[in-house]
């Protein structure tokens, strides 16, 4: 069994935001349109955020991307009263769509605001639906979605190691958003095989994970020099 | 609008009896109006669900029996990608053509497959199982990693002589489950969930 | 018991049953509208998605909750309110209780609805049935919310069935209905004393679940990691809250009532001040309460968490927070601490405040945690839209028109207890007193020594 | 896998009509064939290769297909220019592909201005009969070419068939060397090895988010780099970008400024010793003071450098620190490997062409040239030369004619004055895959022209501005539907061939460019026929592609990228015995897209410097020559120094005698009235000009500053202050030509006295999502150009901000939270 987790490379990040369009390409993500996006309904299961510090009086912008940090004690899933949010045996804090019944709270509870509500039914403008992806099926209206660590692609890499005879290796899955990274910062990995790239990565002095202050055990690591 | 009777009213221990049994009658009315609508609800609901369940009809009569059992030949032969693909795929023309270009019997079915082919239109089978679109499921995983036989999930669609208008087992959620539990495989969401 | 006495002293309070005007009728057909009005919002709101609230990305909870919380609190006003009255055997309360009750079931009806609203698949709510998981507070939230209403249905209907009676004696029609909810009571003595014992049991039964329904409500919110919500004195903070606007909202509804249908035979001078002390006293405890919350935000200085609190105190939300605070505390102390302002409509306005306040107490709790998210996402806003609007008022209008249609049914003041009171109650009390009252000096050992 | 979906959605879409994207829902257009097999084909898989035709920067692409429908996009991780990585305009690859609003066949204005359904038949015969009158009538040179088309293949075909008609009228529209050329006598601008380089200064450009190839860029100087060896940036600008915020220094100087910033750098390094003194000496010309032909001395850039450019004087022009160029200059002089780069506000102002000498400048003081992680000229590709045809007589309307400008002039106003002032008529116009009326500051002139252009054809695929004033507009495939050749993007240091067949058929009635353009030349017969003598676009490919076969240069790139170099390495050994036999070789590149060789013969000194002395220029003679030239012109006799001075006086230079014709500061022009600047950007998400028909490139349009769907002015903290502006407050930006709305995002970061507004939005064209988004600053620049290359200035113009509307309660939120507080 795998314990899947992801390294985040600030320091190689450039904010360039290929990850958030792959993910949106991915995962069958509709746009919401302008009047939508003004009300802040805007879709994103990853998001590149930038980030402002003033330390001596030097004003630096660093640029995080945030996706579902998948913990392994989510607040979300300690508050859905349907299990349609739950943390699956391989880590990934999954969401079933079609239990879901949009209260609406694993997004209250989320201190990564890492969900997104279907305000509306999602909306796909001209042939666009053409190009929806086939292993990722597309939502519809009044459900919570979020990301899955690219989980399709788990299941089918399984079977193709399977199906070769051996069992998932270090590099076989890979998420959309580690994919299209030009600058490479972004691993996934296995966090139980202690020689993965993920988990070395996860051993580096310069790895931390976010808000790890409330106990959530995010498996998504970002590294950064520290300073 | 409730008019007060003109009289004053009789000491209630005389009006009592009357009283009840008048009103029993009409509530018993409401109960009987509201039976009624029940009923009503359950007929068309049936109706509805009856209609959504009669079969599909496919454009060729194809006899699973004929190609099974006389010609002896296997799901795979034609369900090209049930043991390799994620899909199974239902054989169309390229497949067929095979052994139908041209007739090898004077059945009115195979006619008009020949015809499809000779015009190389594609035959409009209807499927008839589906997962919802929510779920993942690979035939591969199923067929050459689990080792489970066609008949398991699809009945014995080989001795069908008629085509396939409905499935034959019916598959839900809990049939997967049941089988998932029954042999050991995880029943994780994300194992089928998309 | 007997009935023919009722006819001469009590008869007034059955006139609004027996001889519905033209009052009724407009009433009813201006909240029937609006009403009507909400579920066409809803069905457009169930046909678009949720997307027609003003709901967005980081706030995703808005009015619905709110109004959720704000109605399940006037709720707490009546049964909790009457059961404490009646435990206490306090002699006043005979004329409120009925009126408490009703407030309690017909608000929690409407507050019960509301998660409902804000559903975005409604058609699987059932789902918490089906597929419920206890550990979630939300669930809690509706096993104690259904017991709350079982219990307070009951505890309004069981002291109501002599009334019934009454009117299925006099002939009121519709007759079906009295003669089914009157339940075969003719008054015997047995029947009293079932009676007496039912209406024991709920009432104690009613407190301690009442006290859950606002701890749960506020452990949704407590149970959570968020800035502003994560609180360890939410739960209490909550029920005094729910008490506080709850016994405001009987006070504006006796006001009301008392003025439509001339109860001021019933209503006197001593009710109004009685609960409006209670009021003060809760306006108090309600300070207090909000005093530690906030205190401890601030000391603990907390970056997440201070973040809420200026978004509150200095930020958008000043306006609605400072409006809480006077609303709940300095108007209504102010107020009700000098007899010369403690008035009947001071005491209206008064409490028309508490209930504002208390509102704008739940919209303070509720958006501006969610407005300021940890995850480095902007600060978001929150914009209600018509739609939102266009169903708390429909909450409201149901609110009101459960009344008008309570009013036209049933008696709003209990008719029996009234006459219990008369009968028996000055004896019973002064028997009553008697007990609490010190012995003579010279008796109190003796009194002591013998068991 | 879709039907299903698609009903339900119909079903439970009723009265969704409403949401956001409303309005732009379109009839199903597949074809039936492919709508078909999505529906009820097996789901077969399959993956292909190809290459990315978005912009210019050629990254290698792997499109997954089921049942022969695409369906993913991923970068593809063998190729050598993007090595995996994908910018978000390339992941919406399927969205352009699939977008609604793509123009569904060809259209022709009819009488009362609207554009009408016509065939393609008509069209061709339309165009061939006007083009056949043009030559017989000896015109032929009244016809031009705009291309936007990035291919040298398909600017060699375009070349022949503008020949063929007698025209020289062709003009790329990107950005022109010239600095490279009148410092190193080369016309094609060089490579820059940012992988081999340890340290880059980038002086105004956005180098992981603009230039030419930006994920090239993030690929090599961080992606194919383990942790530890980062490539090191230092960036100049005058916005801290998403790409200036990864560097290690950040200079933020005045616009108009870098290039002083440079000379600042220089004057240190040549103070302190710092720089490459054997190469200076061996390579370059002009750096100590020098005696000419006629014996006069003249000045050295070592002085000029160190009597003009100290750190205290660039300091104070620059607005910084001078402290600040010391520590530049000083770890540019410690780095092992550096290079010198510049782009966006840099090359787009008045002085563009000495900002760009000044960098270069560098590169030579830093010995940057020829050297790994240097400036090098990437190996020529190998296609088959194509024989000579005869250049037409007359010279061509985009070359330099008048004595405006020393060399160049713009593309876009050399037509439109030449129109307008019917110097130089135009008969019949293509336009083809380029929106000059959008994206030019000569935008309205051009619109102009263009109505008195009798015929204009414009080749696109969507409805944009230009193709709205055009009387013909036939739909071209986008870059899945056709035949690609690409060819080494500009600035990568080794030579890359993309080359793919189309992943999908088209699936409007769009025909390949490069098939027009070969159906008309047979329509027209005779010499233009005999240019073109290629039956369709792919059969001239092969031709050209034959050359590269059999030069057994280079290699396809197949298995990964590191596999791929030592099959790379291992082939050169027996190269004259490998790939001879063109079939196998197409076949091969074809499918796999991609031919690349990254082999570099050193100490070819020539290809590097192409100059009369073969050596670097500080004092570029070529300049020289052209000032007197021009200051010569009508007062023959002058001396040369007199001539010199009056011709950089003629051009309204500051500099005076040989500083003019070395890298110098010349202080940028500023146009109209207002107290800011306008300084337009290129976010990543506007590459290209088809990116924002993608309803996903448009949500995160502005995903860096909140503002998706809009278009957003940057300010410093410190000018929305003065300004009385707060963080999302609506305003119109005015300059003296016209203004547009947009909303206030104050940067921390940001220079005073700017505003910096993304390009790419406000198109006004119906006909794709992009209709009606946003703002283009472009549209209200005030005309200013370099004197030197003679294009339009986009840093000059002033601008003015007025408060259209507070941000209420209800509106944009604010960026930073505590900011309320």
């Amino acid at each position: 069994m795998s314990r899947w987790g992801m390294a985040i490379d600030l320091d190689r990040c450039t904010g360039c935001g290929s990850c958030m369009a792959a993910c949106h390409q991915e995962n069958n993500l509709t746009a919401v349109g302008p009047s939508e996006a003004a009300l802040d309904r805007v879709f994103h299961w990853l998001r590149v955020l930038p980030e402002v510090s003033e330390a001596h009086a030097e004003v630096t912008v660093t640029y995080t991307p945030q996706l579902c940090v998948q913990c392994d004690k989510p607040p979300c899933v300690r508050v859905c009263p349907v299990h349609a949010t739950y943390l699956s045996d391989e880590g990934i804090v999954a969401q079933i769509y079609a239990r879901c019944i949009g209260c609406r709270y694993c997004m209250a509870a989320c201190p990564y605001n890492a969900k997104v509500f279907n305000w509306y039914e999602p909306q796909w403008p001209g042939q666009l639906q053409a190009k929806a992806n086939p292993d990722v099926s597309l939502r519809y209206k009044g459900v919570v979605e979020k990301c899955t660590f690219c989980h399709h692609r788990v299941l089918k890499a399984r079977e193709d190691a399977a199906l070769a005879g051996r069992g998932l290796r270090d590099g076989d899955v890979s998420t959309a958003c580690e994919d299209s990274c030009p600058a490479k910062a972004i691993v996934f990995g296995d966090l139980d095989d202690p020689a993965s790239r993920v988990s070395r990565l996860a051993r580096s002095p310069r790895a931390s994970r976010h808000h790890e202050d409330l106990g959530t055990e995010p498996k998504v690591y970002h590294l950064a020099r520290k300073e | 609008m409730t008019n007060r009777d003109a009289s004053p009213p009789a000491p209630p221990a005389t009006r009592r009896a009357g009283v009840a049994l008048r009103s029993s009658g009409a509530a018993a009315k409401g109960v009987l109006v509201a039976a009624a609508l029940v009923a009503l609800a359950l007929v068309l609901g049936g109706a509805v669900l009856w209609a959504a369940r009669r079969p599909l009809e496919q454009p060729i009569a194809f006899n699973h029996a004929l190609h099974v059992g006389q010609l002896e030949m296997d799901c795979t032969d034609c369900h090209l990608y049930a043991v390799n693909g994620v899909r199974a795929t239902i054989p169309n023309i390229e497949v067929c053509a095979d052994c139908h270009d041209e007739a090898a019997s004077e059945s009115a079915e195979e006619t008009r497959l020949v015809e499809y082919v000779a015009s190389g239109e594609r035959v409009p089978w209807r499927k008839i199982y589906r997962v919802p679109e929510h779920v993942y499921f690979s035939h591969r995983r199923h067929t050459q990693l689990g080792g489970i036989e066609c008949e398991t999930c699809h009945g014995a669609v080989g001795e069908q002589v008629e085509p396939v208008g409905r499935p034959l087992v019916r598959l839900s959620m809990e049939h997967c489950m049941r089988c998932h539990q029954d042999s050991g495989v995880s029943n994780d969401c994300l194992l089928c969930h998309r | 018991m007997s009935a023919d006495k009722h006819e001469f002293v009590d008869g007034d309070l059955l006139r609004s049953i027996e001889q519905s005007g033209v009052g009724f009728r407009v009433a009813t057909t201006v909240l029937g509208l609006t009403v009507l009005t909400a579920w066409v919002l809803f069905s457009r709101q169930i046909l678009e998605g949720l997307g027609v609230t003003g709901l967005n990305q980081p706030v995703a909870w808005g009015f619905y909750i709110v109004n959720f919380v704000f109605f399940i609190g006037i709720s707490h006003a009546g049964t909790l309110i009457s059961a404490i009255l009646r435990l206490s055997q306090a002699e006043w309360r005979r004329p409120i209780t009925r009126m408490a009750e009703v407030i309690t079931v017909v608000v929690l009806a409407i507050g019960a609805f509301h998660p409902v609203l804000d559903l975005g698949r409604p058609e699987r709510a059932l789902n918490i049935f089906t597929a419920g998981r206890l550990q979630s507070p939300l669930l809690w939230d509706v096993s104690s919310i259904s017991a709350y209403f079982m219990a307070s249905t009951v505890y309004l209907y069981i002291p109501m069935i002599p009334d019934i009676a009454i009117l299925r004696d006099r002939g009121v029609r519709p007759r079906w209905l009295y003669s089914f909810l009157a339940w075969g009571w003719q008054g015997t003595p047995r029947q009293q004393a079932v009676l007496g014992r039912a209406v024991n049991i709920m009432m104690v039964l009613v407190i301690p679940i009442a006290v859950s329904v606002h701890t749960v409500i506020s452990y949704i919110f407590a149970m959570t990691l968020q800035p502003g919500w994560h609180s360890t004195i939410f739960g209490p903070y909550f029920v005094v809250g729910a008490i506080f606007s709850g016994i405001a909202a009987l006070l504006m509804v006796m006001i009301v009532l008392r003025r439509i249908f001339r109860l001021e035979r019933y209503l006197k001078q001593i009710h109004f001040d009685y609960l409006s002390r209670l009021l003060l006293i809760m306006a108090l405890l309600w300070f207090y309460f909000t005093f530690s919350e906030y205190l401890t935000a601030f000391f603990g200085h907390e970056p997440a968490e201070m973040r809420v609190f200026y978004y509150k105190v200095s930020g958008p939300y000043a306006p609605f927070f400072w409006g809480m605070v006077v609303c709940n505390f300095l108007v209504p102390v102010l107020i009700l601490a000098f007899r010369r302002t403690r008035t009947i409509p001071g005491i209206f306005v008064a409490s028309l405040t508490v209930v504002v306040g208390m509102w704008l107490e739940r919209l303070n709790i509720v958006v501006p945690s969610l407005a300021n998210p940890r995850s480095g996402l902007p600060t978001g806003y929150y914009l209600p839209s018509v739609v939102e609007w266009g169903m708390f008022a429909g909450g409201i209008a149901t609110f009101i028109l459960g009344f008008v249609l309570f009013a036209r049914f049933f008696p709003l003041i209990s008719l029996w207890e009234i006459q219990e009171g008369r009968e028996l109650s000055v004896a019973e009390t002064a028997a009553r007193l008697e007990t609490y009252l010190p012995d003579p000096p010279a008796a109190a050992p003796a009194e002591e020594a013998s068991p | 896998m879709i039907l299903p979906r698609r009903d339900l959605l119909k079903m439970l879409g009723v009265g969704a009509g409403a949401v956001g994207l409303g309005g732009c829902r379109q009839a199903w257009s597949v074809p039936d064939r492919l709508v078909e097999l999505a529906l009820r084909g097996p789901g077969l898989e399959s993956q292909v290769q190809t290459i990315c035709g978005l912009c210019a920067g050629g990254c290698g692409l792997t499109v997954r297909l089921v049942d022969g429908l695409p369906v993913g996009i991923r970068g593809n991780p063998h190729h050598p220019l993007n090595r995996g990585g994908l910018c978000p305009v390339g992941l919406a690859g399927l969205e352009v592909l699939y977008a609604p609003g793509r123009l569904q066949g060809p259209l022709r204005r009819q009488a009362g201005g609207e554009h009408g359904a016509t065939t393609w038949e008509e069209a061709l015969d339309e165009i061939a009969t006007r083009l056949t009158a043009l030559t017989a009538a000896g015109q032929g040179d009244r016809v031009a070419f705009l291309s936007g088309e990035p291919s040298e293949l398909f600017h060699d075909l375009a070349r022949r068939f503008l020949h063929g008609l007698g025209s020289a009228n062709l003009s790329r529209l990107d950005d022109a060397g010239l600095a490279h050329e009148l410092t190193q006598g080369i016309a094609r601008a060089p490579g820059y090895d940012l992988g081999g380089a340890d340290l880059v200064v980038s002086f105004g450009l956005d180098l992981y988010e603009d230039g030419p190839t930006p994920i090239h860029a993030t690929a090599a100087m961080i992606g194919s780099r383990p942790t530890e060896q980062l490539g090191a940036l230092i960036q100049v600008g005058t916005r801290v970008s998403p790409s200036a915020s990864k560097a290690e220094i950040f200079a933020l100087v005045r616009p108009g400024t870098l290039g002083a910033f440079a000379l600042g750098i220089a004057h240190t390094l040549v103070r302190e010793g710092g720089y490459d003194r054997a190469f200076v000496a061996e390579h370059t010309f002009g750096f100590d003071d020098w005696t000419d032909e006629d014996g006069r001395e003249r000045l050295g850039f070592r002085r000029l450098l160190l009597e003009r450019y100290y750190p205290d004087r660039v300091a104070a022009l620059c607005g910084c620190d001078p402290a600040l160029i010391v520590r530049v200059a000083r770890r540019l002089a410690a780095a092992a490997a550096p290079v010198a780069v510049a782009g966006g506000d840099a090359v787009r102002g008045t002085n563009a062409t000495w900002t760009q000498m000044a960098v270069q400048a560098l590169n030579a003081l830093t010995g940057a040239f020829d050297r790994p992680g240097g400036v090098v000229m990437p190996p020529p590709i190998p296609l088959t030369p194509l024989a000579a045809l005869p250049a037409p007589p007359a010279p061509s309307l985009f070359a330099a004619a008048g004595d405006e400008t020393a060399f160049g002039v713009d593309p876009v106003e050399a037509l439109a004055a030449g129109v307008l002032d019917g110097t130089r008529p135009v008969e019949l116009l293509i336009v083809l895959d380029t929106n000059p009326v959008f994206s030019s500051p000569a935008g309205d002139r051009l619109r102009e022209a263009l109505a008195r252009i009798p015929t204009v054809v414009a080749l696109a695929s969507f409805m944009d501005e230009t193709a709205a004033a055009a009387e013909l507009v036939l739909p071209t495939p986008t870059f899945l539907e056709r035949w690609q050749g690409a060819t080494t993007p500009r600035g990568v240091a080794f030579s890359t061939l993309g080359l793919a067949p189309p992943v999908v058929e088209p699936l409007t009635d769009a025909r390949h460019p490069g098939d027009v353009l070969l159906e008309l030349g047979r329509r027209l017969g005779g010499e233009a026929a005999a240019a073109l003598p290629w039956s369709d676009y792919p059969a001239y490919l092969k031709q050209r592609i034959e050359g590269l076969a059999l030069s057994g240069q280079g290699s396809v790139v197949t298995g990964s990228f590191e596999e791929s170099w030592i099959q790379f390495l291992e082939e050169r050994g027996w190269r004259f015995l490998g790939r001879k036999e063109i079939e196998s070789f197409w076949r091969t590149l074809t499918q796999e897209s991609s031919w690349w060789n990254p082999v570099r013969s050193r100490g070819d000194w020539g290809r590097l410097f192409a100059t009369a002395s073969g050596r670097y220029e500080f004092f570029s003679r070529r300049l020289e020559a052209r000032l007197v030239e021009l200051g010569a012109a009508g007062e023959g006799g002058a001396s040369a120094a007199e001539a010199l001075a009056r011709g950089s006086a003629r051009l309204g230079l500051e500099a005076e005698g040989d500083e003019a014709c070395m890298p110098h500061h010349e202080p940028e022009a500023a146009r109209g009235e207002g107290e800011l600047t306008l300084l337009p950007f290129r976010p990543i998400t506007a590459r290209g000009s088809l990116g924002v028909t993608s309803p996903m490139v448009l949500e995160m349009f502005g995903y860096t500053a909140f503002s998706p769907w809009q278009t957003w002015a940057e300010l410093a903290a410190e000018t929305a202050h003065e300004l009385d502006l707060g963080d999302g407050d609506e305003v119109r930006v005015e300059s003296d030509r016209g203004h547009f709305a947009a909303v206030v995002r104050i940067h921390p970061a940001a220079a005073a006295g700017t505003v910096h507004v993304p390009l790419g939005l406000g198109h006004e064209a119906p006909g794709s999502l992009a209709a009606g988004i946003g703002a283009n600053p472009v549209g209200i620049m005030l005309a200013a150009r370099d004197p030197l290359s003679g294009r339009l200035s986009r840093t000059a113009t002033r601008v003015r901000l007025a408060l259209v509307k507070r941000r209420s309660r209800g509106g944009p939120p604010p960026r930073h939270g505590g900011s309320e507080a």
